[in-house]
């Protein structure tokens, strides 16, 4: 199973940002490997956010997302004490969920 | 104008809104492939059914000016306009030209960062694609430099 | 080499854990030494033969432990050592294709246990000089060669007022040892990193009146 | 973040502006726009539950492991390393020191995991964890003991080794990490041999790559700083690798730790 992910979500004023580092080897699908081949590649493909479970936000990448990614959003209405829960989902149907609490 | 493909696509959109703790239901979001796909601008847009892009000010898109290195490349994607529906963040010279597609709620601002690969040096661009179907855009060149030997 | 570790480990255990004084400077040499031996093994063409030190390295390498610069007679017997060394261009041709000599200058590459044995090897010029204007990726370890040629006057390199200068840098780029005992800079012809015909386009590259490096 | 500009003025003046910036300036700026976010705290968090986790043939955990400061201590052990463990009667660093408890605490078999590639098996839980150690140091200053006699033998060998040249190159560390100032094509390269400041050298490592999305800890930079030198391979755990910390360790004191950094 995939690494936890890290989430932080900072509130200030009505609104919280939330950044988000992901756990992901995000292969692109153009490297080769020692051998010569194509590494196939493997990389998340969806996100979803939600606030105290409500979704306030879906994503679409594709494989040039850097490795590890990095994902940082502004949920609007967000206060210290909220919920905020990421998902994602790669293109081999592996997924995670983590959830962090707006500080 | 609204093609076929869009109107699925939104229904995709609203039944992925739908789910309740993030966690996916099956085929909530039909991954757009073709936009992921495509090799420019003009062809992600087209494939997203939105307009022909046109530059605005009121987009704006962030990135060094140079980049030390290719594989980690920090970009945002804002804009000020109302009725934003997507947010979009391209790399013109790379295989695929999008990089990221976030779509909108009424609880998230229209603004982004995420951090690219780059293999060369290209324009950037940040998309906002309007509930109406228009596409506005802003780009930046950023310079991608080799590393040292390798340490 | 691989056996030694086995019988040079224990030694080396007693004589940091000896609980006397601090090694003196001979001892912590050959210990410093034996260390080096035991903590090294063979990885690919770099092999553990690659810890032995020529007289020019031991030699430098110990007055930068003293911190002092190297005795000046020790350092000429190590310069006219390496310029006898020298291997001078076998048809008398100091200058090959500088847009070759550019890509050598670029890469870094080879003779790492990472690169293939026998593939070609980079000059790592980039890596420690300012060379043409156009590349602002360089490094500062080694002076700027922008301009090279043309600060030098060198208008013509085959004019016979061109002699010196370019015998000098052929003989610099070939064994840099040979000017200055104590250079960073690799021997790369000395060592076998480049070819002749490599060091003839390096050599373009820094003295052909139409090398970028000039403009 | 820079505004796309309509007005042709606004152009020009943003053209300009460009080019007076230098290309080390647009690095700086590059390099300060990912420190927020450093992927090394993926590897912090997965190494702080290795720390705390049972595992191993023994299955206990590594709490009780002395990293120098008595069992269990963590916090301020990462800038007090290398330094001389009295049961293994040996200069240890971080992650040679962490195999010992590997091996003492979980009954794992040190010899193997030394032998393991990085990257591979338990050689990615002692970079984990090896970065949790030492983020639980952030902001602590550099302050080796250097008291024990073997302490002081190890920097007098580590510094003979700093400098010595071989190799097909005749490169030796200090080549690169002997002078203030210089670079290495457009990579500042610290001074090693003194204090080379706050976060630079040996108090930015472990830190996460961006080149290749990957955490090192300071075996692996010394393994491939080895490997760009044109080097035999180092041993994991080696004394020469062990004798090199402590000379960078000794020199960088009183220089405040940033590891886990970001780097390139």
């Amino acid at each position: 199973m995939a690494d936890p992910m890290r989430i932080r979500a900072q509130a200030s004023g009505d609104k919280a940002t939330v950044r988000v580092l992901m756990s992901h080897e995000m292969e692109s699908g153009q490297r080769k490997d020692s051998a010569g081949k194509i590494v196939p590649a493997w990389y998340i493909q969806e996100v979803s956010a939600s606030l105290n479970g409500k979704a306030v936000m879906t994503a679409e990448w594709g494989p040039a997302v850097s490795k590890n990614p990095f994902l940082q959003f502004v949920v609007k209405g967000a206060k210290a004490g909220d919920k905020i829960s990421v998902s994602w989902k790669d293109n081999k149907g592996d997924s995670r969920t983590d959830e962090a609490t707006v500080s | 104008m609204q093609t076929r493909r869009e109107t699925l696509k939104q229904s995709a959109v609203v039944a992925g809104l739908l789910a309740s703790t993030g966690l996916f239901p099956q085929h909530a979001l039909a991954y757009e492939k073709v936009a992921f796909e495509a090799k420019s601008l003009a062809d992600v847009a087209k494939a997203l059914g939105a307009g022909a892009p046109v530059e605005s000010k009121d987009v704006t898109v962030g990135g060094p000016d140079i980049a030390e290195n290719g594989a980690v490349v920090p970009l945002t994607a804002s804009t000020t306009l109302a009725g934003v529906k997507k947010v979009l963040i391209l790399v013109e010279k790379n295989p695929a030209a999008l990089v990221a597609m976030f779509n909108m709620t009424d609880s998230v601002e229209a603004s982004f960062a995420t951090r690219s690969k780059m293999g060369q040096s290209s324009d950037v661009y940040a998309v906002a694609v309007m509930a109406d179907g228009k596409a506005f855009y802003a780009k930046k060149e950023v310079k991608v430099t080799l590393g040292g030997c390798g340490g | 080499m691989k056996k030694h570790i086995k019988f040079i480990a224990p030694a080396l255990i007693a004589l940091i854990a000896g609980c006397a004084a601090v090694p003196s400077g001979p001892e912590l040499d050959k210990l410093a030494a034996d260390i080096a031996k035991a903590s090294f093994r063979d990885e690919g063409q770099a092999k553990v033969d690659r810890l032995v030190q020529d007289d020019a390295n031991r030699e430098c390498a110990a007055a930068d432990v003293a911190g002092k610069p190297i005795d000046e007679k020790v350092a000429k017997v190590i310069e006219e050592t390496n310029l006898k060394a020298i291997k001078w261009p076998s048809d008398g041709k100091f200058l090959g294709d500088w847009k070759e000599g550019e890509k050598l200058a670029q890469s870094g590459r080879g003779m790492t246990w990472t690169d293939a044995a026998g593939s070609e090897n980079g000059g790592n010029c980039y890596n420690c000089h300012q060379i043409s204007k156009q590349e602002i990726s360089f490094g500062t370890l080694g002076p700027s060669l922008y301009n090279y040629g043309k600060m030098r006057g060198v208008a013509n390199p085959d004019a016979p007022e061109s002699k010196a200068i370019v015998e000098y840098t052929w003989g610099k780029i070939w064994n840099a040892r040979a000017y200055n005992a104590c250079s960073q800079m690799p021997r790369a012809g000395h060592k076998g990193i480049l070819n002749e015909q490599q060091v003839k386009h390096i050599m373009a590259l820094l003295l052909d009146p139409k090398s970028p490096v000039n403009q | 973040m820079k505004r796309l500009a309509l007005a042709i003025g606004i152009v020009v003046v943003a053209g300009s502006a460009l080019a007076q910036k230098s290309a080390s300036d647009g690095i700086a700026e590059y390099r300060a726009m990912l420190q927020d976010g450093n992927p090394a705290e993926l590897f912090e968090a997965k190494g702080e539950d290795l720390w705390k986790q049972k595992r191993g043939p023994k299955n206990a955990s590594l709490e009780q492991c002395d990293l120098g400061k008595g069992p269990g201590v963590v916090k301020g052990a990462f800038v007090e390393l290398p330094r001389h463990f009295a049961d293994t009667n040996k200069v240890q660093d971080l992650e040679s020191r962490l195999l010992t408890c590997m091996e003492t605490l979980q009954g794992f078999n040190a010899a193997e995991i030394a032998k393991t590639p990085f990257g591979k098996g338990e050689q990615n839980n002692v970079t984990a964890l090896a970065t949790w150690i030492a983020a639980e140091s952030r902001g602590m200053k550099f302050n080796l003991p250097n008291s024990h006699v073997a302490e002081k033998t190890m920097y007098e060998v580590g510094k003979r080794l700093f400098f010595m040249r071989g190799g097909s190159h005749d490169f030796a560390c200090a080549t690169c990490h002997g002078d203030d100032g210089k670079r290495i094509r457009l990579q500042d390269l610290p001074n090693l041999t003194k204090n080379p400041g706050d976060g630079a050298g040996f108090a930015a490592w472990p830190a996460y790559r961006v080149s290749n999305g990957q955490m090192w800890g300071m075996q692996l930079r010394l393994n491939d700083c080895y490997r760009q030198q044109r080097f035999p391979y180092p041993l994991f755990g080696s004394d020469a690798t062990i004798a090199l910390g402590m000379y960078m360790g000794v020199n960088a004191k009183g220089a405040e730790s940033i590891a886990p950094a970001i780097k390139r």
